[in-house]
């Protein structure tokens, strides 16, 4: 078990991988970018976490998993949605609120849901994803499927009982599930030296008697380094691994956060760190310009697609409270 | 007072005490008491009636006497002065 | 006919599920090798194995939430938590999380789990063990919650609950687990849409479930002495509450009392009391009354857990209060 | 006290003309009501009333010109009008605002509102005196008729269903008493007792008496009968009374319930109150009283629920033996069939009598054939001397 971050970026990955790497990455900040603007012209509603500085997590993480394996993600998770394949028409719809939604319109930001990717939703309640993925991992392992369940959460999870609860059960049960923690510092407004008494969250995780690794969360390739490593050992029946990909949120909590709990300094001292550009510097190859034209076309589509958008019926409000045929 | 007035008085009387009946279609040899379902107190209401508006008093012993349009029509006509 | 207990009948409806579908498992406290807390799983772990017959650690928002993670990877698991007590450590998974997402994510996906646990007071261990919160889970839309009085529900709700493609939640009362009764051999599934006219009667409806539909039989069997025959029903599910029955059963006898275990306030004698009165209220010749527990925290000593606890007795008086109101 | 203004009768209108009023003060008026004719610039309209009410005062004189809004009249409250004792005398204190709440189960209203019952009329035995299904149906078996037109509107009226047919009454007397017979049936185990009387000599009584007497004051067999059954329960005071929780209740006073059939169907019971202490004289014109006011819906309601026996003189109409069902919580029903002249033995010869059969229907809870019969050789005895009656 190790402490700090020791796996390598791969120099020789092809420039072509690393592009589309970079596409992802970009694309996910001008979506999340586009979802603040659209918000103060009330646009989108209720709560919005952005995911703008944590790019790199999200779109190392799923390169490494398989369209068979399970996403099961946290409120702050339309970068894992589009990073999973989940349509920016169907998020945007979803997040205006409309029946072409990726759940009708009924969740919203915190709440998207994709069977065909396999996407078990965003959910709003620190940690409560955990059992799901436990679960979902159980039963792959009762029915002999090789697949990997993947659990995005944040530092703040890590207090939550549940979070020890889940840790022994998985290791306990040797269950194919990747723990994926985005440490970004901060529980909401509580930076992590306040919540956790050992804030090397990757040498907490090993006292379960689980693999546990750390990568730097501003390093794609790094990450996907270290997720396919993870992963691969997960879908070999090795039992679950703790990946702790150490990052940092540059916009708010959440579009209410005055981040009085933070410095601008530190911030910029991050932002110097910027996942994007440090991929592109290293690309000379990368048409940024067409890039962002393509990206940015894509956007205008899904915000038209979501304004074109038609409302649920009231009279469906009830559906789905109960499945509407009984057999299973 | 003649046979028809003297009958008028009557059919106002049964009217008094049986609005939904029309005395009209009484057949003149038919029993009052059954056709209009009157019982002795609706009778004895009758009376009062004619010896308000025809001064006779009927006493009981005649009750026999007054049990069909006719006979009532004859017995009045024979004591109405 | 074959006599057996409430907790055989429990058994062997578990023994018959896991027969049927390979996808059906065991998974709680102490289900293996304990052989259940109340024993209703005992002798399963040697049948069947330590793969469906699962004993977890002492985690139970981990394990019923690794419920609905396993029910939406295509499993049929049954969840065991010992008591509806230790169900609140698990309540966020349950409301959030298996009640919710079929109608957040649209549509797309179910959760077709079984959790069972034991409910109710009567066995003198005291306020924190004692609850009958089955009223709390009656009030979330996206569950179905089911209270077995009788042997042949016991025997025959599960199979029918874990066929269902949403969760559905098995209320046990404790204190029906030694309760011997009489079961066909062929015993097998039942309906758990409808409620049940126990005893027919004329002059009152009796509304009752879980251990309340035994007082009730009971104070139904007194007041007949004194010619007051009284309609026993036994609600068996309380979400979605089979309101059609209890209305025409008012609609001939015209007044009706309500036995829950639950506190009064707020509780589901309230929401069936509220129901009446929105849809058979011309029917009502009298008030509807409510037979509850005391609204405090279960005590231990028996005299006053007796008289914090609804009886037959209480629901006698109840009736007499509403059928001679003037003494 | 309720004002009733110049009516704004068009949106130019700013003033009026009270051209006559055709009402005046203590007058009943009905919602709907025309109560006079105003002038405007346009025509001259009629002036409306809102709500059934009592004319109190009325303010503005024919010819006078008033702006829209101006007092005219004042009204006082229908309600005050219906206190059954105190005659509604002219300086009445102001009417209390609105219809105090009647304490009725959901199912009495609802059974009262189907029968057109009033149920200001209705004496309530639920808890705090609340009117309950039975007492309902007791009243409508009673023959409370349906609230005669001056009365307010009934619930049904107001609630803006459509006003209850004389079927609509029928049938909902008819489920009333059909809802008594059938409990009646089912609760009181009935035994039977009949006897044959010789009436001779109360009819030769009554006829020496009616020579007395005018037509007007005439009197029937029905009161020599009352008046001899009254006494007999004197000294079978078993009879006279309820059967209420589980045991025999005799009543000190008797309330002789009579059954009078109406002429389109149903039945009222009408007590006449504490009949033995009446003289045949009060006794006829009490009955006669009961029989006009029942056929022309005018009991009260208190007159319907209190008998404590119930004569049923069917004979009147041609039945020899009448077998009755009690009125619960009676336990006891009289039948008098017709008087028909019939063979009789008497001291060895045989003559022509004419002869009443009088039946008693008892409540076995309450009495046993014994006390029947001891009663009915009373009446027999006490109708042999008429005139110590």
């Amino acid at each position: 078990m190790t402490t700090q971050p020791d796996v390598q970026s791969v120099a020789s990955t092809s420039d072509y991988h690393a592009v589309k790497l970079l596409r992802q990455m970009l694309r996910i900040r001008r979506f999340e970018e586009k979802c603040a603007e659209l918000y103060t012209a009330m646009k989108i509603r209720g709560f919005l976490h952005l995911y703008v500085g944590e790019e790199a997590v999200a779109v190392g993480v799923l390169e490494a998993l398989r369209p068979e394996d399970a996403v099961v993600a946290t409120y702050r998770e339309h970068g894992h949605a589009l990073a999973r394949g989940v349509s920016a028409r169907s998020i945007m719809a979803e997040m205006y609120g409309k029946l072409e939604g990726c759940s009708r319109g009924r969740g919203g930001s915190m709440h998207l849901f994709d069977a065909k990717t396999r996407f078990y939703g965003g959910n709003a309640i620190v940690a409560g994803g955990l059992p799901i993925a436990v679960g979902l991992a159980l039963a792959d392992k009762m029915r002999g499927e090789h697949r990997v369940t993947s659990c995005f959460f944040g530092d703040g999870a890590v207090a939550e009982g549940e979070f020890h609860e889940c840790m022994n059960l998985a290791a306990l049960w040797k269950l194919p599930v990747l723990f994926v923690c985005e440490n970004n510092l901060y529980a909401m407004g509580t930076r992590i030296d306040l919540a956790q008494s050992e804030t090397d969250l990757a040498k907490k995780a090993a006292s379960y008697a689980m693999q546990s690794i750390a990568v730097d969360g501003m390093d794609v390739l790094a990450i996907e380094t270290a997720a396919g490593k993870a992963a691969a050992a997960v879908r070999a029946g090795e039992g679950p691994v703790f990946l702790e990909c150490r990052t940092y949120r540059f916009r708010a909590h959440s579009m209410y956060d005055p981040e009085l709990y933070r410095s601008e300094s530190e911030v910029a001292e991050w932002k110097k760190r910027d996942p994007i550009p440090a991929l592109a510097a290293s690309l000379k190859t990368a048409n940024l310009a067409a890039m962002e034209q393509e990206i940015a076309s894509e956007i205008q589509d899904a915000i038209a697609f979501a304004e074109s958008g038609s409302l649920e019926p009231v009279e469906d409000l009830e559906r789905f409270v109960y499945s509407e045929r009984r057999k299973a | 007072m003649t046979e028809s007035a003297i009958r008028e008085a009557i059919f106002k009387g049964l009217k008094k005490i049986a609005p939904e009946v029309n005395p009209g279609d009484l057949a003149p040899g038919e029993n009052l008491r059954e056709a209009l379902d009157i019982d002795s107190f609706d009778f004895l209401n009758l009376l009062i009636g004619f010896h308000d508006s025809l001064g006779v008093d009927i006493p009981e012993s005649d009750y026999g006497k007054l049990t069909t349009l006719d006979a009532m029509v004859s017995y009045l006509s024979q004591r109405v002065t | 006919m074959s006599t057996i207990t409430y907790r055989d009948a429990m058994r062997e409806a578990i023994r018959d599920a896991l027969h049927r579908d390979e996808r059906v498992f065991l998974m709680g406290e102490d289900v293996g090798r304990y052989g259940g807390c109340f024993a209703v799983s005992k002798g399963l772990l040697d049948e069947f194995g330590p793969e469906r017959i699962r004993d977890t650690p002492m985690s139970e928002s981990a394990f019923v939430g690794a419920g609905i993670g396993a029910a939406l990877g295509g499993m049929r698991p049954i969840v065991e938590i010992m008591t509806v007590n230790f169900s609140l450590l698990a309540l966020d998974q349950i409301m959030n999380n298996a009640a919710t997402f079929l109608h957040m994510s649209g549509g797309q996906f179910n959760v077709p789990l079984v959790i069972r646990m034991a409910t109710g007071g009567g066995r003198q261990v005291a306020a924190q063990h004692s609850h009958s919160l089955e009223g709390w889970y009656a009030h979330i839309p996206g569950i179905r919650i089911l209270a077995p009085a009788t042997h042949e529900d016991a025997r025959g709700m599960l199979w029918t609950a874990l066929e269902d493609p949403d969760p559905v939640l098995i209320f046990e009362h404790s204190g029906l687990y030694n309760k011997k009764g009489e079961l066909p051999p062929d015993a097998g599934p039942v309906d758990i849409d409808r409620a049940r006219i126990h005893r027919k009667g004329r002059d009152i409806t009796l509304i009752a479930y879980g251990a309340g539909l035994w007082q009730a039989l009971d104070a139904a069997e007194t007041l007949a002495h004194n010619s007051i025959e009284c309609e026993v029903i036994d609600l068996r599910t309380l979400r979605p509450l089979d309101d059609a029955t209890f209305f025409e059963s008012i609609a001939r006898t015209h007044r009706a009392v309500v036995i829950d275990e639950g506190w009064r306030s707020g509780s589901l004698s309230a929401e069936i009391c509220a129901r009446i009165q929105e849809k058979a209220f011309y029917e009502l010749d009298a008030p509807v009354q409510r037979v509850c527990s005391a609204e405090a925290p279960a005590p231990y000593a028996k005299h006053l857990e007796e008289a914090s606890l609804p009886s037959a007795q209480k629901i006698v008086a109840a009736v007499e209060g509403i059928i001679h109101p003037n003494g | 006290m309720a004002e009733y203004t110049m009516p704004s009768l068009g949106a130019d209108m700013e003033e009026g003309t009270v051209i006559e009023w055709n009402i005046k003060p203590g007058d009943h008026v009905r919602r709907g009501d025309i109560i006079g004719v105003v002038r405007t610039e346009k025509a001259d309209v009629d002036m409306e009333v809102w709500e059934d009410a009592v004319v109190d005062r009325i303010l503005a004189k024919p010819g006078e010109t008033l702006p829209v809004g101006a007092v005219l009249a004042i009204f006082r409250g229908e309600t005050e009008a219906k206190q059954p004792a105190p005659p509604p005398s002219e300086a009445k204190p102001a009417a209390p605002e609105e219809v105090e709440h009647i304490h009725a189960s959901p199912l009495a209203q609802r059974i009262a509102k189907e029968l057109g019952l009033d149920l200001n009329r209705i004496h309530g035995t639920g808890p705090h005196g609340a009117i309950t299904q039975a007492d309902v149906e007791n009243a409508a078996k009673a023959g409370e008729k349906p609230a005669p037109e001056k009365a307010p509107p009934t619930a049904a009226a107001e609630a803006g269903l459509p006003e209850r047919t004389a079927a609509d009454v029928q049938a909902g007397m008819r489920r009333a008493i059909a809802a008594a017979m059938a409990r009646s049936n089912r609760e009181i185990p009935h035994y039977y007792l009949e006897t044959r009387i010789n009436m001779d000599r109360a009819l030769r009584f009554l006829e020496a008496e009616n020579q007395k007497r005018s037509v007007h004051d005439r009197l029937l067999i029905a009161v020599v009968l009352i008046k001899a059954v009254a006494k007999a329960l004197n000294e079978v005071p078993e009879l006279n009374g309820y059967w209420k929780d589980d045991r025999l209740q005799p009543q000190e006073s008797i309330h002789i319930g009579l059954a009078i059939s109406l002429r389109q169907g149903g039945l009222v019971i009408p007590a006449i109150h504490d009949a033995d202490t009446k003289s045949l004289d009060e006794l006829m014109q009490a009955m006669s009283d009961l029989i006009t006011r029942a056929r022309t819906g005018r009991l009260r309601t208190s007159e319907l629920t209190d008998g404590t026996i119930t004569i049923t003189h069917l004979g009147d109409l041609g039945v020899e033996t009448v077998y009755g069902v009690i009125y619960p919580p009676q336990v006891a029903l009289i039948g008098f069939g017709r008087i028909i002249d019939s063979p009789w033995a008497e001291n060895g010869m045989l003559g022509i009598r004419p002869v009443l059969t009088a039946t008693i229907a008892g409540d076995h809870r309450a009495t046993d054939g014994h006390r029947g019969a001891q009663f009915l050789t009373t009446l027999n005895r006490l109708l042999q001397e008429p005139e110590k009656l």
